[in-house]
Parts: structure tokens; C-alpha cells; sequence
């Protein structure tokens, strides 16, 4: 069972990861559409987070199977969270790829040091 | 007509009478000039009406409304309110007559803005006047000086806006910074901020918190002028004539000297004050602005400006006197207040008699202006006097108060100061009459056309109304009975000892 | 087994994460977004969230990807070297890393049957799904009845972000609406997308449909279903063109899809409380709270999937529609 | 059932639904119409919920009929109360002041979408009020902040653009690291419901993820919030958004999350540990520097709505200074201050939003003599301005005199912080004034007087300067009977701290 508990750390660990990689695509990048790539990895991770924990040993999908007693079911709570949360995050990603495709049309780039400059 | 309406009319009259005066100055300029003089006889009666009352020991009260818990807009007419609320509304109607001819003499523009916001300034002084607690009294405090930023700004030019934000900002600031800190304090520390005969401060606070509170108040108190805050007097000079009477002698610089007054008796409490010794400052700082104001003012060149600087000493009179702590001292107080305002609205009233009817404004233009005009010059000799403090003015009456408390006290920097002063008053009045009266006119400072040359006496208007003021100031060298048995009220526990 | 795979999949999800940030052609990147986000379902999986996964790989895989290509088409490929901001972003980054690592250390282990998410509100929803909803699929009850209020607002997330985005895109210096589209001939002259394309929609529809009824028993619902089947329209429009697309489903219908999805949910909502019961109690629907329930669960099922189809397909079109206008101005 | 019991949901579902309609029922002008309206109707509800929290009572309401923890429930106590009259008041003003400013700036065929918006945000705002549901707080945050993009995206100017980015951007990293503390208290606890938490939440004795939740929280919010030095979004963003929108946003926006941050760091991590104490520490600091350093800011800004911006900065920083004393009549100071402080701004953006009725340029430099052709709007400027210095009788001064007297509570080293609500205090107649002068200010002798005369159009009366003089009156009439904010207030810190009453 040690594997068992090496996936738990491992797998709060790429969370981590995954969260500062996309934080530092967010902040360093200066290409617009980078930013919101880095924003869906930052989003996607916090995923990841609230899975782990509806995640129960030797449990199974939260979908009753009638006459089975003493079956361990996942968490259903943290799932429907994150199908809340997915749709939030692809919602504020088109708003802001909306929002790029003007700025393209405005300014002639997604790059945001020009944009700076051109203002 | 009972007490409390009285005072809620000497509040509305005035604010309605604004309100008329807007609407009549789109009809006709000599309907919105009766509207003010109407209005301002109309509040001098109903303050009047309230002198007998007070003068038998009542304290009317109104409480407006309870803004939050334990902090009400209230008011409440004492000795010392009353005094001031009769001054500045009897001073009003003076003013009035004396804008009218000042105002149509000198052609200026936006004059219904100009007498709307005199008559909001006299609401702001009758509201502090009869405030019956710190939070009320700061309220029209407030309202006080924005709404004389108008009238100093009347003009409107570069310049003028520039003087006028010194005005502004220099008021603005220490009230929100010192006062506004100084009151919540107080209110933080004795649970309210009522005026009570005696103090609420006692022993509530150690006496180096005293000192400190009492700091922030003075230079708080803007208005009162006291150096380094006076910066803004001198800036005022740019207003018109009258806006300098309303700042000098009828409100502003009265509702400085007034708060003051009234912070000590009724906050402090002067006995109390006077037991502890952090508080002796004062005195000191009071007496420095009057030497260096008179100073500075020996050296001036425009009359205006000279005045100014007079106004800063005097007021440091009353603050030196209310410092001083002895029931004389404090009645000085009071009184000087009152002097001084005759005699200084006396002086602007001929200082812009002469600048309507000559366009002088520099002492070294007025030789011989006293043949030329001889009721405007004699009017501000009798200002000058009263000034220096020589008998039959009404200088005198206060002089000879404040002296017999630093007597009293034994305190003998400020018996000093009260001859130092006298003497550099004498030296910058003085030569100014002497020229006036007994030199040659010189032709060659006066370098305007012939027109205005020939000049006689300014309008009618304007010398009945320096000449009423001139009277009042001799008047009251003889006729001060009143105002003393008024004042005498705020200080009966001292007086027995 | 599952273990060495999950571990497998998690370093891939990093590797695919870096190759993501660091390559600077931004098709390849989004390509690599969309593995991403395969590989992030695929471990949903592993961690027996179904529900999730579906819809990552709906959405995130699917929808995701298409919008971030059409909104590639009318921007830029390329990402511009830039190396100023690396500095605070390191920081900043390695500030939020340590406060993270500082909370690793006391946190239940995974998987512990005994860990307080397990203990207090989840144990209700899985032992009293069957009795008050009637059906097994935990997951949909608790979307959609215990936490429906959370799905409404879910729903008005997505009709913000579709309003938005029409608002935002029709913007060209008003002289009405611009709904022209030209010529646009999508894969048509190419034979094998077109023909495997087509058996495909209406597979892919089904597919939707099966999903979004089935979704109290197996693992679906609205917002699956919904992305499923906005998904075979979008293919459908890459194969036809944008012009046939809509002239199978127009603008306005996307729009009022939104909107009746949206108020259907709403309206069940309302007439609950009408009914005498709280907003979206559905069991004062009827006598048997247990078939109310159901009856309410099904029609907001509905709603939601009807939003989300629309939705999508409104924001797809809407970068579409614009790439259209701007290849015909370039020509 | 009655219909009184419904008011908490009435509050969301109404804006909320009625969003949809507008986008479906098209034609002109119904837009507007309709948005206000609903408006209205919101205000009203929240009135009537005011007016049962003022009777004592607390509003809790079960959604789906399911008890809290298992379903989401929604509370009203009077701090949401207060928070519900500040959103609902400001749309309903600024819509109903609205429809001239958003014809000049929105085109027509857009208005539907953009009114459409204008509710979500509405329903989006009330929502996160109104709920006692940490994962539903975030859910209506998203529909808030995308209703608030959208909303700002309306700007007309190019930079709109860039500034609704970065405001996109951080506003999701906001909700996201809130997103990331909710998962962490939710993996400690098991429950999402915020008294439950609070209950749960005692005793844990793994105490480090609650610690780190409680920072994830509290940065996402203050991102939300634009506590200084995390504002960087708020000035370009209020700049830029049309002139009607910022005024709904600088009346209400940054409240909200300073709302859910305070509930969070009371109600929650209060009775956990030093907790409360460290956030006090951490947070005075940021908000003495926020109030400083925006206002300096704001004293050099050339730009009207710019100006106006960084001062909200600086007076978030004076709301989070109340709380930051952790004493009732700090909160109290604080919550009284969201209040007013909404009347404020909102009085000056309206003023904003009629200057620029006339004037295309809102640089402070070329409102100069504007007071000529809009003496109306430059009076009411003026008092708004003067309310935001804090000169007594008006609104600005009850919260200032609050905060000094919360201040002074705290004894000798309250002195410091006093000298700093001064001094800001003192920058703010700065820059208000540099204003004042400038309306009033006489023109220039390039002019001629005759054209100057010709050139000035008379102030039009139209349902904006209605509306910015109503505002102004409550200004002052909320200067000298405060009693309603007032005691709103002070059940409030009882509420946040928990004290008995």
C-alpha cells in the first residue's frame, strides 16, 4: 500500500506543479493567448485538487449499485463541484478570447508590451 | 415668542433669506437688496430678544435632531454665544447697508452670489454661535469658511484664486487635521462634547494629554490666527472690502477667537486648566504673535495688509486673555471681542471708503486724504484709537479687563506684552492719521489720471455706515454695562475667589 | 496496476504542461492543451470521478480546443520572444509554492475513508439518493436537487459568457448587426474528413441525447450532453461550412436555446415556489415527492443541456462568423 | 408559505431570470425599461428585507426545500442586509440615470446584451450576499465578474480592451485561489455551508491547511477587492468602462468581496487560534500604505475618472482599516464607511457621467469653467466632494468620525493611524479641490466673453442630474440622520464578532 500513498503526496504535488506553471505562464507571458492557455492550466489544477480528495480506497464512482451493501463509494460532493467549475472555466475563456480577437483588431497584436506601447 | 423658536428663526431667517435673495437677484438688484436689509433687521431683532432672558441667568435649549448616539446637532445660548450671535447680527445689517454702496460703487460682478453666501455665512455664525456641543459647533464651523470661499474668491482672477486656496486650504486643513481630531478626542474621552459650565474634562485625562489636547485645539481653531496658522488672514486681503469686515470683525475671525474662549470655559474648564501647568503655554504663544504680528504689520505698505496683521495681535489679545485663566481675564475676553469688532470694521469700512472713492490702497497714497474725505479719515482715527486703546474708545474698556486679570494672575509677560504691544499699536496707526490729517497731499505717488484725483467722500451709503460703526466704538466706552453683567456669567464660580 | 498507471498519467500532465508554456507556436500549444486536457480526464477516471471526466473531455478536450483554435485564426500563431516579467513571476510563483508546500504536510492522506470530507455531508447524499430521488447516479442528484441552486447559477455562468462574447464580437462600429456570412466551404473538397465526418454527427448526437436522458443511472447529464452535442455541430459546420451550419441551426435558435434552456430551469424553480414549496423544491410538484423530484430533475436536465449547446455553439459561431468576414477582407 | 419568506430568493432569482427575457424580448427601449425596473423591484425587496433585519429577525432560506448542510442555504443578517441596500440602491440609481449616457456610448443593437449583462451582474452581486454557501458565494462571483467584463467591455475607447484583460485575469486568479481555500477548508471540514464551517472548523487539530486556506481566501478576495498593493486592475478598468457602469461599480464592486472577506475572516477563522489576530496585523499595514500611496496617486492623476479610481482605492483601504481593529466599533466604522462611501462615489461618477454629456475630454484640464454651462452638476460635484473629504454634514463624516473615534479606542498607537486618516484626508481637499477650481475656475481671456456666452449650451435636466441631485441629498441627509446605516452597522460588527446581543 505504499505505492498507494506515494500517489496521494504525488498527485498534491502536480497539483502544485501544475498551479505554478500555469501562474507563471499567467504572469510571465506576454502573449495574451499564452495567458489564457496558462490561466486554463492554473484553473485545470485546481481540478485536479478537489478530485483527489472525493477519491475514496477501494471505492468506486458514486452511482449505487441496489443490493450491494458495504460498497465504498467516491465522494460525489467535489465532483459536482468541478463539473460547476469546468464550465465556469471555459466560460471565462471565451469571454477572454473574445476580448483578444478585438484587441488583435485594435491594436494589430496579442502581445502585451505592444500593446503598452502603443498606447 | 419663546426662546426656542427664537433661536430656530436666528437659524432659518437668515437661510431663507438666502434662498429670497437668489430668487429676487434674477428679478431686480434693489429687491434683492431690501430681501437682505429686511433679513438682516429681522435676525438682529430675534437675537436681541434673547438678550434679556440670558441676561437672567436662562440657557434656552433645542435639540435639531440626535445624530447618532450620544452626538446630537443641538444648541444652547450662554453668555458668551449670545454676545457673539448680537455682535455678528447687529454687524450684518452695517454691513449690509455698507455693501450695497461698496458693491454698486465698485461695479462688481455675481453680486447675488456674493450677498447669497454672505447671508449662508451668517447662518454658519449664528448656528456656531448658539451650538450647544462640539460636534454642532464644528458643523457650522465647517460651513463657515466654504462659504466664504465664495466671497474671498469673489473676484475670480488667477491671482485671487491662488490667495483664496491659501484661504481655503489653510482652514479646511487644520480644521480637519487638529480640530476635527482634537473633538473626537474629547468626545472619545468624556463621552460627549457638551459645553458645560466648568469643563468635562477633569480628571479624566493626565495633565500631559491636557497640554496636547489643547494644542490640537488652538491650531485647530484656524480663524483664531494664531501664528504659525495665520497664513491665510493676509491672503484674504484680496477679497472685497466687506467680505475683509465679515472676516475681521463681523464672523470669521470672532468664530476663531470665540471657539477658542468657549473651548476653554466650557471644555477645559479654566480653573481646571489653570491648575496644571502644561497649559501655561499659551500665553506664551499668544503673546509672541502679538509682537511679531505688530512687527510685521509696522512694516507694511498697504493698508489692507497692515490691517490684516493688526487683526492677527488683536486676536491673540483674546486668546492671551482667555489663557490667562482669571475671571477678568476671561470677562477681557469676551469683551475685547466685541472692541474689536467695532473698531475694526470702523477701519476696513474706511479702507474701502477710500479705495471705492480714491482706487488707494497703499498708507504712503493717503497724505492728506483726511480734507478730501473727512468723515471717512475721522471715522478711522476713532478705529486706530480704539486700536491703541486710548479713552473714549472701546479699546480701552477690554485693555483695562485683560490687564486687571494678568494682573490677577501675576503673570508678568503678558502684562508686558499688553504695553509692548500698545506702543508698536501707537507706532504703525499713528503716523498713519498723522499724514492723513496734517500732510500735503502728494501728487507725485498718485500717478492715476485727473478723474480720480478729484475725489470727494465715497458713496452716501458707505459713510453712514462707517460713521455708525465709528459711533458704536465711542459708544461703547461708555455704554458696556450689558455685555459685562452678560459676561460676567461664564465665570461666576471664579468669582468669588 | 491503476496506481502505476495514475502515476504514469500525472507526470505526463506536467510534461504536457511545460511542452504548453515553453513552446512558442501557439497551435502547437493548444494542441498540447487539448492532450492536457485528455490526460486530465483519463485521471479523473482513475479517481472514479466519471462525471468529471466526461465533461473534461467534452469541454476541455472538445470545446476548449475549437474556440481556442478559432480565436487562433483571427489572431496569431506565433508567440513573440519576451523575457521581462520573469523575475516577479518567479516570485511571485515561488511565494504561492511554499504556502501550498506548508499545507502539505497536515493533510489527510488520499483515498483515507476517515478524512473529514468523507464524514459529514457526502454520507447523507450517497445513502439517501436511491430513497429520495429514486435513481443511483449520486453525482446527478446532488447537481442537480441538493445543490441545484449551485446548476442555475452555473447556467447563467454560461449565458454570461455567451451574451458576452456575442457583445463583445459585434462591436465593429455600429451599423447593426453583422450577421453576413460569405463563402466558406470548410473540408468539403477533401473526401475522407467528409465522408467519415458525416456517419459521425449524427452518431455524435445520439450519443448526446443517450447521455443527457441517461444521465440519473450512468454517469451524464446536462452539461455533458450539452457540450456532446454542440460538439457535433461544430464538426458538422468545420465539414459544410459555416453557411450550411447555420442554416441548420441559426443564430437565433443558438440564442433562443440559451435562453429557453435558462428559463426552463428557472421557471421549474419558480413554479415550485408557487406551488407552496422553496425555490426548486421539485417535490411539492407533485403528490409523490419521489417521481416530482425525478420529473423536476429531468426537465432541468433538459434546460441545462439546452444552455449549454446553445451556448457553445453561439461562441463557436461567433469566432467563426468573424473569421469568415476577415479571410473575405483579406482576399 | 408566504410571500415574505421568499425574499432572499426574490433577491437573486429576479435579476437573475429576468436577464434571459431581456436578451429574448428585443425591441428597443424595453431594454432599459425592463433592467430598471427589475432594478427597482430589487431595491424594493431589499428595503423589505432591511426593514425585517432592523425588526431583529435573521432570514434563512432553504433552497430545494433541502436543509443546511446538505443544501444550499441562504442568510440574511443585517451585515448582508446593508451590503443588499448598497447593490440594489446603486443599480437602481445608475440605471435609472442610465439610458442617455448608454445610448451615447452603446450602440443600439447592443443595449439588449448589455442590459442583459447589467442584471447578471446585479444577481451575480446579491447572490454572493445573500448566500451562507462558500462554494455558491463562488459560482455568483463568476456570474458577477463576467457580467462585470462584459459591462466594462461596453467602453468605447480602445484601451478598454486591455484593461478588461487584465481585469479577466485577475479577476480569475482571484476566484480561483478563493476556489483553491475553499477546497482546503472543504477537505478539513467537510462542509461548504459557512456557520457549519465555522463550527467544524474548531476543532481541527491539523491546524496548517486551515492556515493556508485562510491566506488563499484572503488573497483572492483582496484581488477582488483591489486592496492595496493588489488594485492594479481598478484604475484603468473604472477609467475605461462606459461612464454609467463605473458608476454602478464603483459604488458596489469591490464592496462585495470586501463583504465575503470579512464573513470569511470573522465568521470562520475567527475562532481559530491567533488567527484573527495575524490577519489584523497583516492587513493594517497594507491598508494604512493603500490609503497613503493612492492617495498621493490620486493627488497627481491628470484624468478625472482616473483620480476618482485611485481615491476608492484609498478608501477601500479605510473600510479594511476598521475591520483590521478587530473592535465592534471598528467594524462598525467599516461597514458604516462601504456605505457611505457608496453614496460618495456614486455621487461623483454621476457627476462624472453628466460632465461628460458635454464634454467628450474628461482630463481634469479641459473641465475648466465647466461650472458656466453645468452649474447644477458642478454644485453637486462639489458637495459629493466634500462628503468624500469628510466635512461634517455629510455622509463621508459619520464614517470618518467612526473611524477616528474606533481609532482612538485602541489607545497611545492609535496616534499613528489617526495622523494617517488626516493626512489622506488632507491629499483628498487636494485633489478634490484642484477640481473645484477648475469648474469654477473664469476663462481664459483667449475667449472672447461674448463667445464663450454663445458657445455654452444650457445644462440639460434630465433624468442623470435627477439622480445625481438625489444622490447628493443622501449625502447630506445620511450626514445628519445616519440612524439607518448607523445601527445596520453596529448589528453588524455584533454580528461579525459574534457578541450576544
Amino acid at each position: 500500500m505504499k505505492l498507494f500513498e506515494f500517489l496521494g503526496y504525488y498527485n498534491y504535488w502536480v497539483f502544485a506543479i501544475l498551479l505554478m506553471i500555469g501562474f507563471y505562464a499567467v504572469i510571465a507571458k506576454a502573449n495574451l493567448i499564452k495567458k489564457l492557455i496558462g490561466l486554463s492550466i492554473f484553473q485545470s489544477a485546481v481540478f485536479l485538487m478537489y478530485i483527489s480528495m472525493d477519491k475514496v480506497e477501494g471505492g468506486t464512482a458514486p452511482i449505487i449499485k441496489p443490493g450491494v451493501v458495504d460498497q465504498l463509494y467516491s465522494n460525489p460532493l467535489p465532483q459536482v463541484l468541478i463539473l460547476t467549475a469546468i464550465v465556469v472555466g471555459v466560460s471565462t475563456l471565451a469571454l477572454g478570447l473574445a476580448i483578444v480577437v478585438r484587441i488583435k483588431e485594435r491594436y494589430g497584436t496579442i502581445e502585451e508590451n505592444e500593446i503598452l506601447d502603443a498606447d | 415668542m419663546s426662546p426656542q423658536l427664537a433661536i430656530m428663526l436666528a437659524l432659518v431667517v437668515p437661510l431663507v433669506g438666502a434662498a429670497l435673495i437668489a430668487i429676487t437677484g434674477r428679478l431686480h438688484d434693489n429687491l434683492r437688496e431690501t430681501v437682505t436689509l429686511i433679513t438682516a433687521t429681522l435676525l438682529a431683532v430675534i437675537v436681541w430678544s434673547l438678550v434679556p432672558l440670558i441676561l437672567d441667568g436662562e440657557r434656552p435649549e433645542v435639540t435639531l435632531l440626535q445624530v447618532m448616539p450620544g452626538i446630537d446637532i443641538g444648541f444652547r445660548v450662554e453668555p458668551l454665544g449670545m454676545l457673539f450671535a448680537t455682535l455678528a447680527s447687529s454687524l450684518w445689517i452695517i454691513n449690509s447697508i455698507y455693501s450695497i454702496g461698496y458693491m454698486r460703487g465698485n461695479k462688481e460682478k455675481n453680486q447675488t452670489r456674493f450677498y447669497i453666501c454672505f447671508a449662508l455665512a451668517i447662518t454658519a455664525t449664528m448656528g456656531l454661535a448658539f451650538s450647544a456641543n462640539l460636534f454642532t459647533l464644528f458643523l457650522f464651523y465647517e460651513l463657515l469658511t466654504l462659504s466664504t470661499y465664495p466671497l474671498v474668491a469673489h473676484k475670480g482672477d488667477a491671482g485671487t484664486v491662488k490667495s483664496a486656496r491659501v484661504y481655503l486650504g489653510v482652514l479646511l486643513s487644520t480644521s480637519i487635521a487638529l480640530l476635527l481630531t482634537a473633538i473626537i478626542w474629547t468626545y472619545h474621552v468624556a463621552g460627549s462634547g457638551d459645553f458645560v459650565l466648568g469643563g468635562i474634562l477633569r480628571g479624566l485625562m493626565d495633565p500631559a494629554s491636557v497640554g496636547l489636547l489643547l494644542a490640537l485645539f488652538v491650531f485647530g481653531v484656524g480663524k483664531a490666527a494664531i501664528m504659525p496658522v495665520h497664513r491665510w488672514l493676509p491672503a484674504a486681503m484680496v477679497a472685497p472690502t466687506p467680505v475683509s469686515a465679515l472676516l475681521h470683525a463681523v464672523a470669521v475671525v470672532k468664530a476663531g477667537v470665540f471657539t477658542i474662549t468657549k473651548v476653554i470655559v466650557y471644555i477645559f474648564g479654566a480653573d481646571y486648566l489653570f491648575s496644571l501647568p502644561q497649559s501655561g503655554w499659551l500665553v506664551y504663544l499668544a503673546a509672541f504673535t502679538i509682537i511679531s504680528a505688530s512687527l510685521v504689520a509696522l512694516r507694511q505698505t498697504n493698508l489692507k495688509r497692515l490691517l490684516a496683521y493688526s487683526t492677527i495681535a488683536q486676536l491673540s489679545y483674546v486668546i492671551m486673555a482667555a489663557a490667562i485663566l482669571k475671571p477678568m481675564a476671561e470677562i477681557g475676553a469676551a469683551v475685547h471681542m466685541v472692541a474689536h469688532a467695532f473698531g475694526k470694521i470702523t477701519l476696513f469700512f474706511a479702507a474701502g471708503a477710500i479705495y471705492v472713492a480714491a482706487k488707494k490702497t497703499d498708507i504712503a497714497q493717503l497724505r492728506g486724504i483726511g480734507r478730501r474725505m473727512p468723515w471717512t479719515m475721522a471715522a478711522f482715527s476713532i478705529g486706530a484709537l480704539s486700536m491703541i486703546g486710548v479713552p473714549p474708545t472701546a479699546g480701552f474698556v477690554s485693555k483695562w479687563y485683560i490687564l486687571g486679570g494678568a494682573l490677577q494672575a501675576g503673570h508678568y509677560v503678558a502684562i508686558f506684552t499688553i504695553i509692548a504691544s500698545t506702543v508698536l499699536n501707537a507706532a504703525y496707526f499713528l503716523p498713519i492719521v498723522y499724514m492723513a490729517w496734517f500732510e500735503k497731499e502728494d501728487t507725485s505717488i498718485n500717478t492715476n489720471t485727473s478723474v480720480i484725483k478729484e475725489h470727494g467722500e465715497a458713496p452716501l451709503l458707505m459713510v453712514l455706515a462707517l460713521t455708525i460703526t465709528a459711533a458704536l466704538t465711542i459708544g461703547f466706552f461708555f455704554f458696556n454695562g450689558t455685555v459685562i453683567e452678560l459676561e460676567k456669567q461664564i465665570v461666576p464660580r471664579l468669582d468669588s475667589s | 496496476m491503476t496506481i502505476v498507471f495514475a502515476i504514469f498519467l500525472l507526470t505526463m500532465l506536467v510534461i504536457t504542461a511545460v511542452a504548453i508554456v515553453q513552446s512558442s507556436n501557439l497551435f502547437v500549444s493548444v494542441m498540447l492543451t487539448s492532450i492536457f486536457s485528455l490526460l486530465m480526464s483519463t485521471n479523473f477516471f482513475v479517481l472514479d470521478a466519471a462525471d468529471v471526466a466526461l465533461t473534461e473531455a467534452a469541454v476541455g478536450a472538445g470545446i476548449t480546443t475549437v474556440i481556442f483554435l478559432s480565436a487562433l485564426a483571427l489572431t496569431a500563431t506565433q508567440e513573440k520572444p519576451n523575457r521581462s516579467g520573469r523575475g516577479i513571476a518567479l516570485i511571485v510563483v515561488g511565494l504561492t509554492a511554499s504556502l501550498i508546500i506548508y499545507a502539505t504536510f497536515d493533510k489527510p492522506r488520499l483515498g483515507d475513508p476517515d478524512a473529514p470530507v468523507h464524514q459529514h455531508v457526502a454520507p447523507y447524499y450517497l445513502d439517501n439518493t436511491m430513497e429520495q430521488m429514486g435513481f443511483p447516479n449520486v453525482v446527478t442528484a446532488v447537481l442537480s436537487s441538493y445543490r441545484g441552486y449551485d446548476t442555475l447559477g452555473e447556467v447563467f455562468v454560461v449565458f454570461a459568457a455567451c451574451i458576452g462574447v456575442l457583445f463583445i464580437l459585434d462591436a465593429r462600429t455600429g451599423t447593426g448587426p453583422k450577421y453576413v456570412t460569405r463563402k466558406m466551404t470548410g473540408l468539403r473538397h477533401h473526401l475522407i474528413p467528409q465522408v467519415v465526418g458525416r456517419i459521425l454527427v449524427p452518431f455524435i448526437v445520439l450519443f448526446g441525447l443517450y447521455v443527457q436522458f441517461h444521465g440519473e443511472y450512468g454517469p451524464g447529464g446536462g452539461f455533458q450532453a450539452g457540450a456532446i452535442i454542440a460538439t457535433a455541430f461544430i464538426l458538422y459546420s468545420l465539414l459544410e461550412g459555416e453557411q450550411a451550419a447555420l442554416r441548420a441551426v441559426p443564430r437565433s435558435a443558438q440564442l433562443g436555446l440559451v435562453i429557453c434552456g435558462a428559463l426552463m430551469f428557472g421557471m421549474v424553480g419558480v413554479l415550485c415556489m408557487i406551488m407552496g414549496g422553496e425555490f426548486l423544491d421539485y417535490s411539492v410538484l407533485m403528490e409523490n415527492p419521489v417521481t416530482a423530484r425525478q420529473i423536476g430533475i429531468i426537465v432541468i436536465e433538459a434546460g441545462v443541456g439546452m444552455a449549454v449547446c446553445g451556448a457553445m455553439l453561439s461562441i463557436f459561431h461567433a469566432f467563426a462568423a468573424r473569421s469568415a468576414e476577415d479571410t473575405d477582407e483579406a482576399v | 408559505m408566504d410571500f415574505a419568506q421568499h425574499l432572499p430568493a426574490l433577491q437573486v432569482i429576479v435579476p437573475l431570470l429576468a436577464a434571459p427575457l431581456i436578451v429574448l424580448l428585443q425591441p428597443r427601449g424595453f431594454a432599459w425599461a425592463a433592467t430598471t425596473a427589475t432594478a427597482f423591484f430589487s431595491f424594493a425587496v431589499s428595503i423589505a428585507i432591511a426593514v425585517r433585519i432592523l425588526a431583529g429577525d435573521i432570514l434563512r432560506y432553504e433552497m430545494g426545500g433541502w436543509f443546511a448542510p446538505i443544501g444550499i442555504e441562504l442568510r440574511v443578517d443585517a451585515f448582508s442586509a446593508i451590503v443588499l441596500l448598497i447593490i440594489s440602491g446603486a443599480a437602481a440609481i445608475s440605471l435609472i440615470a442610465a439610458r442617455n449616457s448608454i445610448n451615447q456610448q452603446i450602440e443600439d443593437h447592443r443595449q439588449p446584451l448589455f442590459f442583459a449583462a447589467w442584471l447578471l451582474a446585479i444577481a451575480g452581486l446579491v447572490g454572493m450576499v445573500v448566500t451562507a454557501d462558500a462554494f455558491n458565494i463562488f459560482v455568483f462571483m463568476e456570474i458577477s465578474s463576467l457580467a462585470g467584463y462584459i459591462l466594462i467591455a461596453g467602453g468605447p475607447d480602445r484601451r478598454t480592451l486591455p484593461a478588461v484583460f487584465k481585469y479577466l485575469i485577475i479577476g480569475t486568479i482571484g476566484a480561483t485561489f478563493y476556489l483553491i481555500g475553499v477546497g482546503m477548508i472543504y477537505m478539513m471540514t467537510g462542509t461548504l455551508n459557512l456557520e457549519d464551517m465555522a463550527q467544524r472548523v474548531v476543532g481541527i487539530e491539523d491546524q496548517r491547511p486551515i492556515l493556508v486556506a485562510a491566506a488563499f481566501v484572503f488573497i483572492g478576495l483582496a484581488l477582488k477587492a483591489a486592496l492595496f498593493p493588489l488594485h492594479v486592475w481598478l484604475p484603468n478598468a473604472y477609467t475605461h468602462a462606459p461612464h454609467m457602469v463605473t458608476v454602478f461599480l464603483a459604488a458596489c464592486g469591490t464592496k462585495v468581496a470586501v463583504y465575503v472577506l470579512l464573513r470569511f475572516q470573522f465568521s470562520i477563522f475567527q475562532s481559530f487560534g491567533e488567527h484573527l489576530l495575524q490577519f489584523a496585523l497583516f492587513l493594517m499595514p497594507l491598508a494604512l500604505l493603500g490609503i497613503i500611496v493612492a492617495s498621493l496617486v490620486a493627488m497627481f492623476e491628470g484624468h478625472l475618472k482616473r483620480m476618482l479610481a485611485f481615491s476608492s482605492v484609498a478608501q477601500i483601504g479605510y473600510i479594511l482599516m476598521g475591520a483590521s481593529l478587530m473592535s465592534d466599533s471598528g467594524i462598525t466604522a467599516s461597514t458604516l464607511h462601504m456605505f457611505n462611501h457608496a453614496l460618495t462615489k456614486g455621487a461623483l461618477f454621476l457627476a462624472v457621467a453628466k460632465f461628460a454629456t458635454q464634454y467628450a475630454d474628461l482630463r481634469i484640464d479641459s473641465l475648466k469653467s465647466a461650472a458656466r454651462s453645468m452649474p447644477l452638476t458642478s454644485f453637486a460635484f462639489v458637495i459629493a466632494g466634500l462628503s468624500l473629504i469628510g466635512v461634517p454634514g455629510t455622509a463621508g463624516f459619520i464614517s470618518k468620525w467612526q473611524l477616528i473615534m474606533a481609532i482612538m479606542e485602541t489607545g497611545n498607537m492609535g496616534f499613528i493611524m489617526v495622523a494617517i486618516v488626516v493626512i489622506s484626508s488632507l491629499i483628498a481637499v487636494g485633489y478634490i479641490w484642484r477640481v473645484i477650481e477648475t469648474l469654477y475656475a473664469i476663462p481664459t481671456d483667449d475667449l472672447p466673453d461674448d463667445a464663450a456666452d454663445v458657445s455654452v449650451k444650457p445644462e440639460k435636466i434630465d433624468m442623470l442630474l435627477i439622480a445625481l441631485i438625489f444622490t447628493v441629498a443622501m449625502n447630506i441627509y445620511f450626514g445628519l440622520v445616519p440612524g439607518l446605516p448607523l445601527t445596520l452597522a453596529e448589528l453588524s460588527s455584533k454580528i461579525l464578532l459574534k457578541v450576544e446581543f
